[in-house]
């Protein structure tokens, strides 16, 4: 690997996985060059629309880093082959859309359980069952988060570009690395499939998260005994430590413990990881957000879209300030309480009907009213919608508690009397 | 329409909350019971084939979770009543084939008697960590109807409670157990056939050239049929129009798809079903559902006897989840005690909808588990002497 | 139909006569048809149909046996074949 | 079978007057055609012979049901008129056990693909063969992942090229005979879209049987597979089936496997009757039911 920087533990790049240059490509293919520059060294996925892309770039060039993708036979066997790749030392990833990702739930779960480092890209698309394979949604958001069973903390972030979809995979990577646990790409089939210039830089300037490995005396090694930042050291198959690891709720020894033993802190540390470490996993973009009337919450293509609505409401003479989720989970809870003391109201458009607005309106403890601009999926926003959203939401008067479902035009026409469906 | 007297075993019997389940399954009229083995939920099948044979109820044991609730959404429109067994590893397993039951809208009832989570977690022990999971597992839009059984009696009457909300809405629904209710045993009282409604399949009895398996009716629920009576139907998990062709546009996605999500969400209040007790001039409410609830109760009167006004708000369904009811507790109240098995699911639903209204206690999964009155209690006693409304959920311990 | 010696029950053997029917939007030019004609009845046309593709047309429409071949091994259901006339070897010699 | 059908389009000629009746339109959903499968295809000549395999084994459309799973076979659902499902990818043989098991007397039908049936399907075929659940599928094999783009499938032969096997296929492929026969299936058939005389034959057949019936169906993917591997069009593939199968009927299944452009082994291999899923379990009830009674 390459050589060490100054301050953070991190490294440099190793220059066989980074395909400098500059290229005219979509999303997916950039996501998966991403992953070989992060250092990835194995995908273990299966193939769904809109994301196979992603894995066939990432096989082709995969040989040339030594780097394997391997087409499991669905969805659970590739989760639980990313999960082992993991264990046995290396950068491992799976890429996937809805169907596939509701099948990955429990390995998911499992993953978080051992504090898997590794990352899932999810090309969401229309939802939900096989809803539309070919077009954009944005609807498993509060899954990424709730997904399996128990609980656990992910981190989840949402590019808008094929640029950000290589920049976030490394992204990814370098926070799984860090606090030990799934880390969610959470991009869709518009970024996906988009083709844009994407920027690859030399290998030099890329900065890449080793894993936090153990290099104590063997005797002496507590696999899940955290460090200060509550994440556990890590150690590898084949090192020799004769690691026993189970999916069972166990101790810092990793031994399953009895049920009369149960101590809430080996499952609330899962959590405690995430929420402790919130202020330097979180990453938003703001912008005219200080003196701002109405704020647009978004996250992922909805935010670039949003960017035209806001244009045209701020033409309109509104003070709309906008606020983008580069990391959706965990959760700005407490930028959003603090926005919510000084604007009117929030404005949440997202392709789905309702999932990060409920967040929002549970962040803003009714100091500021939220107006949901939905979209039902296989398609994007239209920004007079948005902007008719703020400013709806700039007039309405007084303290409105529930989340307002603003109704856009796909809405009115879909519903009015006498509509029949077109072919 | 009544239940039919053969599923019914009339009387009061001293069950496990299990076979409460699969006695209230009968009850309903399930004739189809789906499972594939998983500690703690594996009492419900062993009743339940006790009872099978006299009633001509189908039992069949899968190769894993992902089959079985395949198997039971394909029942389901074979005209039966079906239903699945299960824990949090399973549920997990089941998220895709709930979208499936969600976009065919088929009726099924899933029970999920919650083990201590994730992962393969603590399978002998109880937790309420799949809550949210019940919600949101799966992708894409959709709403759930879920219940959270608080004793054997209540595994019982809930579980006829969920077959009457699957069948009434044509959607899948949840019946959110854990490992404690279901290895209780205490009375179950079972009432006599007549005195147990049950809602009858809304089935299409037009011409048979014309049926439209979605096309709603001004509830948006849209009329079944069964296989095999000549309707040659078809359904997909692709989006849909009303015949069930799949077609793959923004204005299909919005006909198919919100009705999915509002066939629920607007007719919430009839569903939402809450116990309270105590609550008319309580200043302290505490928000339980599931087994939580029994600790919850105790520390309520205990807290009462020392002349804190508190009261209880139990959650019969916990989705969809009572809004209204709790905004309108929240500018009565001065705060809310929610005590829960997870560390904090149900606490984000009370404090987005109280808005500020009032301080939200949290009482996380403690090493007691079950028997955390005294958590409770504590809770309910910091939150007595905290005068000023703070924004934020203030862990109550 | 030419036969290097008359049966001795060339009159009384009826041997069918098929009319071929093309349904041409739902033909995609595969083919199929015109390759596995046992007797090369059919041939693909250089006209085009609805979406572009070049269906198949009768070339040979008295040697059709009506053996329904090409409406089985046609992918799109756009070719179907329905007896004309019994012919009865004897007659056509005449 | 063909004289039945010329007398139906006659009758229907005449009552519609209609001129382009096609035969098989009763059992077909006309309002959907033209269907989406690529311009030589095998999956329209496996639907071919279905529906007139239907026909043939006299059973009442009404009951039969037929349940297909993701991919382009997974849309045979759409197009054939029976109660048809099109659930989700790798399932559809749970989906039709439990309309097997829920209501006996209808006649199940799975009809998926290679990906969908032994890929992300297998665990659910080999154990609905052990318990002998009576239903017929009907595996359309085209050695690739096409309704995704061009994957490698687990029927994709070695050294053969995909999308996601770029330096030629690295696994070797099922022989799904073998695995049904190994299984417990009472039918197990192979043959290629273009013997689709024998092909029908061998789908009324199972239709017949009652059991765990396999018919696989060797199917010309030019789109993906044909163009992968620079192996020609629809048409050159069928030309190879011509030129390399081999028709042995009650050949060892384990000798059936196939290889990149190599001999392709053809037959009825297994038709052998044994005691259904439901047989065994109204055994069972039966029983208990005099005990409990």
């Amino acid at each position: 690997m390459g050589g060490k920087s100054k301050g953070s533990d991190k490294v440099k790049a190793n220059p066989k996985e980074v395909l400098t240059g500059v290229y005219y490509i979509d999303g997916d293919v950039a996501s998966g060059f991403g992953a070989l520059a992060a250092g990835c060294r194995f995908i273990g996925g299966y193939p769904i629309t809109p994301s196979t892309e992603a894995a066939e770039a990432f096989a082709k060039v995969a040989p040339k880093a030594g780097a394997v993708f391997i087409q499991m036979e669905d969805e659970l066997g590739s989760m639980a082959a990313v999960v082992g790749a993991a264990w046995s030392g290396v950068k491992s990833m799976t890429i996937t859309s809805g169907p596939g990702y509701s099948l990955m739930q429990e390995n998911i779960g499992f993953g978080a359980m051992l504090e898997t480092p590794f990352v899932l890209l999810n090309i969401q698309r229309g939802g939900p069952s096989t809803g539309v394979p070919t077009k954009t949604g944005q609807a498993d958001m509060m899954q990424s988060r709730w997904g399996a069973h128990g609980d656990y903390e992910v981190i989840a972030i949402s590019p808008d570009s094929p640029q950000e979809m290589f920049d976030y995979t490394i992204k990814a990577f370098n926070l799984a690395e860090k606090y030990r646990c799934p880390v969610m790409i959470m991009s869709d089939e518009c970024v996906g499939h988009m083709t844009e210039k994407v920027v690859i830089p030399p290998a030099d300037e890329i900065e890449i998260e080793p894993r936090r490995l153990y290099t104590g005396p063997p005797d002496q090694y507590v696999p899940f005994k955290p460090d200060e930042d509550l994440v556990p050291k890590m150690a590898r198959a084949g090192d020799g430590y004769n690691l026993y690891i189970s999916g069972l709720v166990h101790d810092e020894r990793g031994y399953p413990v009895e049920p009369s033993a149960f101590k809430a802190q080996y499952v609330r540390r899962l959590v405690d990881k995430i929420r402790r470490n919130k202020d330097k996993i979180i990453e938003l973009k703001e912008e005219g957000t200080d003196d701002a009337d109405v704020i647009v919450v978004s996250y992922g293509i909805s935010s670039r879209v949003a960017v035209k609505g806001i244009e045209i409401a701020r033409e309109r003479g509104i003070k709309v300030g906008n606020l983008r989720l580069v990391t959706v989970w965990p959760f700005p809870d407490e930028k959003i309480a603090a926005l919510a003391t000084k604007a009117k109201a929030f404005v949440v458009p997202e392709i789905n009907y309702g999932q990060i607005a409920f967040e929002v309106a549970r962040c803003s403890h009714g100091h500021a009213n939220v107006v949901l601009v939905p979209h039902g999926g296989a398609g994007v926003h239209i920004p007079d919608d948005i902007a008719d959203a703020i400013e709806y939401a700039f007039k309405a008067e007084g303290k409105i508690e529930r989340v307002i479902e603003f109704k856009t035009r796909l809405e009115r026409t879909v519903f009015e009397e006498g509509y029949t469906l077109k072919e | 329409m009544k239940a039919d007297p053969k599923g019914v075993l009339t009387g009061s019997h001293t069950l496990l909350g299990n076979h409460a389940c699969a006695e209230g399954a009968l009850a309903a009229g399930c004739r189809f019971l789906g499972i594939y083995p998983i500690v703690p939920a594996l009492e419900v099948s062993q009743r339940y084939l006790e009872r099978a044979p006299a009633l001509d109820a189908t039992f069949i044991q899968m190769e894993d979770e992902v089959s079985v609730l395949a198997a039971v959404l394909g029942a389901s429109w074979t005209g039966k009543r079906a239903m699945t067994v299960t824990s949090g590893p399973g549920m997990s397993l089941m998220m895709e084939h709930l979208g499936l039951g969600v976009m065919l809208e088929t009726p099924c009832v899933i029970v999920d008697v919650q083990m201590t989570g994730p992962g393969l977690g603590i399978p002998t022990r109880p937790a309420q960590g799949d809550i949210m999971q019940s919600r949101w597992g799966s992708h894409g839009d959709y709403e759930v109807i879920a219940f959270a059984p608080s004793s054997p009696q209540e595994m019982f009457d809930y579980t006829v409670k969920a077959f009457n909300m699957a069948e009434r809405y044509r959607t899948p629904v949840a019946v959110m157990a854990d490992e404690y209710v279901a290895h209780l045993e205490e009375t179950v009282t079972i009432p006599p056939a007549d005195q147990i409604v049950i809602e009858p399949r809304r089935y299409y009895n037009g011409p048979p050239g014309k049926y439209l398996p979605f096309k709603r009716d001004k509830d948006m629920v849209p009329p079944m049929v069964d296989i095999g009576q000549g309707y040659r139907f078809h359904v997909t998990g692709l989006t849909h129009d009303d015949r069930g062709y799949p077609i793959m546009f923004e204005e299909c996605q919005e006909y198919n798809v919100h009705p999915l999500v509002r066939k629920i969400r607007d007719y919430a209040d009839t569903i939402v079903e809450v116990q309270e007790a105590r609550t008319e001039d309580a200043a302290i409410i505490v928000v339980s559902y599931g087994s939580t609830t029994r600790a919850a109760l105790k520390a309520v009167e205990q807290a009462r006897a020392s002349g804190v006004k508190v009261g209880s708000l139990k959650l019969v369904t916990v989705w969809p989840f009572p809004e209204k009811r709790v905004a309108e507790l929240a500018k009565q109240a001065k705060a809310f005690v929610v005590p829960e098995m997870n560390f904090g699911q149900i606490v984000n639903e009370v404090e987005r909808c109280s808005y500020g209204e009032a301080n939200v206690f949290f009482v996380p999964h403690g090493d007691k588990g079950v028997e955390n009155t005294d958590d409770i209690l504590a809770a309910i006693n910091r939150a007595a002497h905290e005068s000023a409304v703070k924004d934020g959920v203030i862990e109550g311990v | 139909m030419k036969l290097w010696r008359k049966p001795f029950d060339a009159d009384t053997i009826k041997i069918p006569r098929g009319e071929i029917h093309i349904i041409k939007d739902r033909c995609k030019g595969c083919s199929f048809c015109v390759e596995y004609c046992p007797k090369d009845v059919l041939e693909m046309s250089e006209e085009f149909n609805a979406k572009g593709y070049h269906p198949p047309f009768v070339a040979r429409p008295d040697d059709c046996l009506e053996c329904h071949l090409c409406e089985m091994l046609c992918p799109e259901f756009a070719l179907f074949v329905t007896l004309r006339e019994d012919v009865t070897v004897g007659k056509e010699e005449k | 079978m063909a004289t039945a059908k010329t007398a139906k389009a006659e009758e229907v000629k005449k009552t519609t007057g209609l001129e382009e009746i096609h035969p098989m339109e009763d059992l077909l959903r006309m309002d959907r055609m033209p269907h989406i499968w690529c311009p030589s295809c095998g999956i329209g000549l496996a639907v071919t012979a279905f529906t007139a395999a239907l026909e043939k084994a006299g059973l009442d459309p009404n009951m039969v049901s037929i349940v297909s799973g993701i991919g382009c076979t997974g849309r045979v659902a759409g197009y054939v008129k029976l109660d048809s499902f099109h659930t989700t990818h790798g399932r559809p043989i749970a989906f039709a056990t439990g309309i097997k098991v829920g209501n006996p007397k209808l006649k199940v039908v799975v009809f998926s693909g290679d990906g969908d049936l032994i890929a992300i399907g297998g665990n659910h075929f080999i154990h609905a063969a052990r318990r002998n659940i009576d239903m017929l599928v009907i595996c359309v094999n085209n050695f690739i992942y096409a309704m995704t783009g061009g994957q490698v499938a687990p029927t994709t032969p070695l050294t053969a090229f995909a999308t996601t096997s770029p330096y030629g296929c690295v696994e070797p492929p099922f022989n799904i005979p073998y695995i049904a026969d190994s299984s417990g299936a009472v039918y197990v058939a192979r043959w290629t879209a273009l013997h689709i005389r024998r092909l029908t034959k061998s789908i009324t057949e199972a239709l017949q049987k009652t059991g765990f019936s396999v018919v696989e169906v060797i199917s010309p993917c030019a789109m993906y597979y044909g163009r992968t591997n620079r192996l020609g069009d629809g048409l050159d593939l069928m030309r190879f089936y011509h030129d390399n199968v081999e028709i042995r009927h009650g050949e060892d299944t384990k000798n059936l496997d196939i290889g990149f452009q190599t001999k392709i082994v053809c037959g009825t291999f297994v038709n052998r009757d044994r005691p259904s899923y439901m047989e065994r379990y109204n055994e069972w009830a039966a029983k208990a039911k005099g005990a409990t009674k």
